[in-house]
């Protein structure tokens, strides 16, 4: 399957799949469960993971694209959380269960606690912000066993959901967690995979996702100034309206391109700088694009029947999720003072 | 040479003696309400709070006694708004009619019109909406479609108004409409529409995207006014409005809408936050107080009886680019992911007034109009 | 006198007296010295002390409006400097002398050292940065003696100068102090009157001086765009160029504003808060209107001919002296924080 | 669908070999710079260094070998300019012809004019300026009044030129003026001057506000050019000129201006920064990877024949405002007063690139222009 192949299977399914009405009523607690499906059926939910764990075998930047193309359509299902869910899965080598997946913890600084139980594990404690966690099927957590990550997959009668959302009214769920697992249910990580890696696969993912609700945005922007007449002509002919279009412009395209490298660094053992450039860049345009999309559709963009709002609110959630600008930005330039100023420019060529 | 003047606000000790008693009121009244609903701000609807507050001698506060107002100064009548603002408070219920349909009637209005309305907008018990949007007419108040055409004992109105604030709660509506022929601004008027006594008015809800029901679609069928409902003189609604802006975009609200997560900004960030975090706050808190004091000042020239209206898109200009800065900057300082669930106060507050920020630079004149009355106001245009 | 008479004084001197050739003269390196007696002569130089020293006997605020006027002038004199060293002299009961002068320290963290000699004093250490310090027939200095703020007037011949300047070409110098003062050369400063209180002063001073070279930047620029032509029209009437004139003057008069409510501060026994605001919010807007104004002007405002330029380079310079936005911002910042969330806006209603 | 899509950069492992190189070059070469001179960036002007670079075979490099090129990619050359920037190499004597005078000799030139001028680039000798921009014609190049009159055997041409770079220092000039009738752009042209043997020119120097001398004014006065002069086709100026620009525009140099600062910053504030040190680095550092990533996918696509225009525009609309922002940030994150006699190295480094930086999104075609293309590439005009 080529890049092109796989980019025109998300976009057609979603574009027959996705609608306002999906969104709005995904806004109000409803899974959209026949999208699911649809997206299951296509494979899109494991194109991360291996050919022989029912994968697409393509490179890691290819598969990724799916979720820049879902966040063009402000996909209302947990696309992402499954696919990263089944890479930690099919890494440690355990099976992929059906349906959706969620992973966990996403929260910085909490920890699950993983303990030996007879032959099997005693998986425990609680996490919260779990995306989706209450229409998960299955989660993957990431927890230290010994100072070894390992990866456990949690069913879902193993834990209780206390619901929460984020500003885009995306589950964002506490996860209780007490649950006795089969030995065959836990599994050391895949190399080099710990919590930071997650992070920053969360961060890689979120950056797609975010370029692609910038490009929709740049795109419903534009129709509609062209659209839209006041004092006798489109608004799009006015100066001040067609630079700030211009300003969506450049930062979305800006925000896809470093994306697009956080996509790569994925596939190059989750190298932390471009992913971090990634968080940041997309982080930062987000937040712009959001307020000058609204500030272009005037009072029409704030109404619930617009669609509008499902971009605007995804760009400002997911800014902040798996790190926001600030955490990454801090990360990398602590990163890059220690090397010193005559590493500096080394530093950035090399990354 | 062009100058963009600010004298200094007049000094009003008298209100600083008030401001202690809105305080105190304030603090009693309001202990009750939840972070979400302090976050609401002067969207915030409380009929029972505005009585209170009419009680209090707190609305029309500068409006002739005769009228049921209280012969206080613009200062005096400044302290009272930013305090509500400052605390939250539901003031949704009266802030349209203090702060401009009441001067407006008593400044074009009928003696019937001020003696019937003005005392109860003043008591708190008459809510006003301002019938002026629509589809087609957002900044671009030219294209006005809605018409009043005169009949027999009076005018039947035809038209569509979007966008209309508190329609659904309201007593009355300003409608503003064509009532002549003319081009552009010519031939329009404005009508005091009494929503309780009026009949061939739909009034439809437009949820926000938060879920809100603040805005309203206000559709006129045929509907009927009364000779009387005209208000000023017919074909010139286009002069009684613009007169009327100046009053909506130099208040308080033009630079405090955020204020709140400010305060609890400071109350997660603690006595000692980061270098990062203290230099932010102090910023900020400069660029509020300076902008208080040019809304102060503003407040200044309407009791001197000068136009500030230049004065006043000045304001609103900073005034919304710091209000929406505000969420940008908390959600640096303090690492968190907004939610509108949440019962945290800083969260609470910061994810509403989130989404609501984009819309502090539309409502009461877009940017785009503000600079461009700047620009005039300096002779570019 | 009035404050619009004091006003139009200051124009009417300003106006005749102070012109491109000189300020170009200034830059390198010539002191105005005829312009400097006409300052002399009206008084200006005194506006800050009261009537038995030689000033006016009004309000500071008024006085101050002086440096506003001089900044709409760009006027390459020590003015700010000789009013400052004067009403510290003045304070602490020491005669005034003639000519420009200058005061110190200035710079953050540096103390000069006055010890007893004799029945005199040993005035002794280096302070860099000091505005003037070449051009200025005595300096006000301010050092502790046994922890009380001591005021010296230290004579041309108790210094030797390192010249160096600003971006604006302002002579700042740095002082090679090792003096013998006669005792009749140092007093106690006025109550209240310490570092503090002299960088609040330097700071309302810049603040003001900001303001007015805003006020001036905002004209020349507004002119400039109504008389440029492009595309077959003047550059005034395109809406990209209306708007960043709107931002200047938005930003030109709410600096103006708060450096008036730093000159008001400065007779309230120079209270902090509305200082650090005059500061802060001065320099804040002088980098942004100085790059809008050169935006605006386009190549010709970077030749050294077009008069922009000593404007803009004052701004830069401004800003930074006598504590920048970030000095101002922390020391406020830290202050409301230590306050509390319930003080906060009790503090900003009372400033 | 709108799109403004930036491919990945094409993969390049020679590039990097050259890289470490072209480091070993420069660190060698330029050890003796004081801090000043590097912030003059590529306005640093030293025909010695050109030629040493021409000697390594980095100038013309993706010339065909006949013309004195070395045939290499389109991102080795990319990694031979951003590591000069990067240095802060004293450039100014061959980058305008390396940039695009080169490129236009040899997409439009005479055999004759590329065979006595292409090598002599090549190998550093021989400068460049451009005689665009008029009194009368800044952005609009329309308005452009300079006018080649043909004569026997030649063109006479009268006119004047500013704002012209390096005219005191540069061998060649490539003029653009009217040579027909026509509204606007048409009937326009570009000469290619020797100036070292056209006589009646004369060359003032505009000096700049910090005192440098690198703007000139440039005076035709019946100046006579042999028809071997015109460059490309008679009237096909504008056409020639728009593809130039595309090829200054997206460059490093629209995004590197400011970066020594940077460089020196974190030299200045070490190895363990505060927080927000840290923070603001860590922040620019994501957009100068991220421009860079932009900048070298357009060198990718001038590599493939593609036309990036639009691209070009959207590099020098970010990496412009990247580049004004960071002397800002310095000045906040190291407490310093900028200085033009400093020889600190930060200090010098800000002090002059404050004074340059509002000049960053005016030379190359100024930002209203940019977002005016790219307005249109948005199909906005």
């Amino acid at each position: 399957m080529t890049e092109s192949l796989i980019e025109a299977t998300a976009n057609r399914l979603f574009a027959d799949h996705i609608s306002t009405m999906l969104r709005a009523a995904s806004e109000q607690g409803e899974f959209a469960a026949a999208a699911w499906r649809e997206v299951e059926e296509a494979g899109l939910s494991r194109a991360l993971v291996p050919e022989e764990a029912g994968g697409f075998g393509m490179p890691p930047a290819e598969a990724l694209t799916i979720l820049r193309i879902a966040g063009r359509h402000a996909v209302p299902l947990p696309l992402a959380e499954t696919m990263a869910a089944s890479w930690l899965l099919a890494g440690a080598g355990l099976n992929l269960p059906d349906g959706p997946l969620t992973l966990a913890p996403v929260t910085k600084g909490e920890a699950l606690t993983l303990a030996r139980h007879g032959a099997g594990w005693h998986l425990s404690g609680t996490a919260t912000r779990i995306p989706w966690g209450r229409d998960a099927k299955s989660v993957a957590v990431l927890a230290l066993h010994q100072g070894t990550p390992m990866v456990a997959r949690l069913g879902p009668d193993g834990f209780a959901v206390t619901p929460g959302t984020n500003i885009a009214r995306e589950p964002r769920d506490t996860l209780t967690i007490d649950a006795l697992l089969a030995a065959d249910a836990v599994a050391p990580a895949a190399s080099g995979v710990d919590a930071t890696a997650v992070r920053a696969l969360g961060a890689a993912m979120r950056s797609l996702q975010m370029a692609g609700a910038m490009a929709a945005l740049l795109d419903m922007t534009t129709q509609y100034a062209l659209d839209r007449t006041q004092f006798g002509k489109p608004i799009a002919k006015f100066q001040a309206i067609q630079h700030n279009l211009a300003i969506i412009g450049a930062h979305q395209a800006a925000a896809g391109a470093a994306a697009i490298g956080a996509a790569e660094a994925v596939g190059e053992g989750l190298a932390m700088f471009p992913i971090a450039v990634g968080k940041i860049r997309t982080g930062e345009a987000a937040g712009l694009c959001a307020g000058l999309a609204h500030q272009i559709h005037g009072a029409i963009g704030f109404t619930q029947e617009h669609s509008l709002h499902f971009f605007t609110k995804r760009l400002l959630s997911w800014r902040n999720e798996f790190g926001n600008e600030v955490e990454w930005s801090l990360l990398l330039g602590r990163h890059l003072a220690a090397a010193g100023a005559d590493r500096l420019w080394p530093e950035i060529t090399e990354a | 040479m062009v100058d963009l003047p600010f004298a200094p606000p007049p000094p009003s000790p008298e209100a600083e003696t008030l401001r202690q008693e809105v305080r105190a009121f304030l603090a009693e009244t309001l202990a009750d309400r939840t972070p979400s609903q302090r976050a609401e701000r002067w969207s915030g609807h409380d009929a029972a709070f505005s009585r209170k507050v009419g009680a209090k001698g707190w609305i029309g506060m500068t409006w002739p006694k005769r009228y049921g107002g209280h012969e206080r100064s613009a200062l005096e009548r400044y302290v009272v708004l930013e305090e509500m603002l400052a605390a939250g408070a539901p003031v949704s219920h009266h802030w349209i009619a203090d702060r401009q349909s009441g001067a407006l009637i008593l400044r074009v209005g009928t003696d019937e019109q001020k003696e019937t309305i003005l005392p109860r907008i003043a008591r708190g018990e008459a809510m006003f909406c301002i019938g002026m949007s629509e589809p087609d007419s957002g900044s671009d108040l030219a294209a006005t479609r809605t018409r009043a055409t005169k009949v027999q004992g009076g005018y039947v109105v035809n038209g569509t108004k979007v966008w209309t604030s508190g329609a659904h709660q309201a007593d009355y509506m300003i409608l503003f409409c064509r009532t002549g022929e003319g081009q552009r601004h010519e031939g329009t008027s404005q009508f005091l529409i009494d929503l309780r006594a009026t009949s061939d008015i739909q009034i439809r809800p437009i949820r926000a995207m938060t879920g809100e029901h603040h805005f309203n679609e206000v559709v006129f069928t045929d509907t009927f006014l009364p000779e009387t409902a005209l208000l000023g003189r017919e074909g010139d609604g286009w002069n009684q409005v613009t007169s009327e802006l100046a009053l909506e975009r130099s208040g308080p609200e033009r630079f405090l809408s955020s204020f709140l997560i400010l305060t609890e900004m400071l109350r997660v960030l603690g006595p000692e936050p980061s270098e990062r975090a203290a230099i932010a706050i102090g910023r900020l808190a400069a660029h509020i107080h300076t902008l208080r004091r040019m809304s102060r000042s503003v407040a200044g020239m309407l009791q001197n009886g000068d136009n500030p209206a230049l004065q006043a898109a000045l304001v609103k200009e900073l005034g919304n680019s710091l209000e929406q800065e505000i969420p940008e900057i908390a959600r640096q300082l303090v690492d968190c992911e907004p939610s509108l669930d949440s019962d945290d106060r800083f969260l609470a507050t910061l994810s509403l007034i989130t989404l609501h920020a984009p819309s502090f630079s539309l409502r009461g004149g877009t940017r785009e109009i503000m600079r461009g009355m700047i620009a005039r106001g300096l002779g570019l245009r």
